[in-house]
């Protein structure tokens, strides 16, 4: 198990109820704390439409996180 | 450069900013909340933005322009929180020696900041409702699960 | 909708005129006198135009532009006289509801506004000699023919 | 003959040392009264490259001038 924190922008923000929240988890990648949210808050946006970033740094899906990483689930942008 | 504020944007200042006795074109670009998206009335937007991350795509998105289309100066601001009918939500300017690279480097900017900051913006629309522009599956399962 | 005239152009002014709670876009462009052209040093330019001529050419331009890339309004000034290095020589201003239309028509208007408009650019040189942009066989022949 | 004013502009304006004069010429077309123009002035620019305008209208340079007709001739622009 990992403690994560996840940070929520936006629509999943709105979601979640609140914008920041530490889980303990059993996960591997940054998907999979993806899902993770899903179940608890659910969503149906696919990840392929979504960014993530761990530590303030943009990853990938498939980039593991390890004990204590932030994670932030950025939903579809729209700037401008 | 990129900066992010909360305050209006003044476009008039910013065009002085990138002043350059070798510069012989000059492209700016705005974008303007208007009244209307989708066939929905909008009220007003509401600009979201994660400004750590925002800042440095927007330094890769203005290097990556850059090399492509070799300008002198170029900036660019956005602005975050509730906005009017009207009010400028991002500003983008270009000045260049020629048109050319001034015109192609400003519309690579805000072409690429629009589809990779983290920036999200909220139609408040005259119904009532609101939605997340771009957010479609999560917004219909908002609908469907919460009434946000 | 062009204009001429013989003062400094103000943008800021010109910008607000195409304020529009439809526009979600809007480009302007701006050709500013630059200190270097072909390698010579350039101090001054000074525009001559046929302005009778020049605003029915206009008014055909930004027909085929709106025709072209549908937008809310258009506006373009010309300056014309003795300009300084730094100074606005024309502005060129578009909204529309998306930005593709104002970016394309505002690009077209310039593009076709350079090539098409009885307007003629004098540059005065650094070494003290002058010559007429555009014009390089008259140029010539006025080099061998008369010292202007 | 015709009575034909024509009117200089910019480079051909400096050439002809008059911005405007009236002569009477032997001609048919507005080219025509390009080369009588060029003849009396000088001007290695071919029509080609320039713009004539007849009674304030653009013309062509196949464009038949009348007794009383003013004709502008416009060198290379470059607006902008």
């Amino acid at each position: 198990m990992k403690t994560i924190t996840v940070r929520y922008f936006a629509m999943f923000r709105e979601h979640a109820g609140v914008a920041e929240e530490t889980l303990t988890l059993d996960v591997g990648t940054a998907a999979d704390v993806f899902e993770c949210t899903k179940e608890r808050h659910g969503s149906a946006e696919p990840a392929g439409h979504c960014k993530v970033a761990i530590n303030d740094e943009m990853a990938d899906w498939s980039a593991v996180v390890s004990d204590g990483d932030t994670v932030l689930l950025f939903p579809p942008v729209a700037g401008g | 450069m990129l900066s992010m504020t909360t305050a209006a944007i003044d476009p008039d200042a910013l065009r002085k900013k990138l002043f350059d006795a070798a510069a012989g074109g000059y492209c700016a670009f705005e974008g303007w909340v208007r009244n209307e998206n989708d066939g929905h009335t909008v009220l007003r937007l509401e600009y979201e933005a994660y400004e750590p991350l925002a800042i440095i795509e927007g330094d890769k998105i203005f290097a990556e322009a850059k090399r492509e289309f070799p300008f002198l100066h170029a900036l660019c601001v956005h602005r975050t929180g509730m906005l009017e009918i009207g009010d400028c939500a991002v500003w983008v300017g270009v000045a260049s020696p020629h048109r050319d690279e001034a015109f192609r480097a400003c519309r690579y900017i805000i072409d690429e900041l629009k589809v990779r900051l983290p920036i999200w913006k909220k139609e408040h629309y005259a119904d009532g409702h609101s939605g997340w522009v771009n957010c479609e599956r999560c917004a219909q399962h908002g609908r469907a699960g919460s009434p946000t």
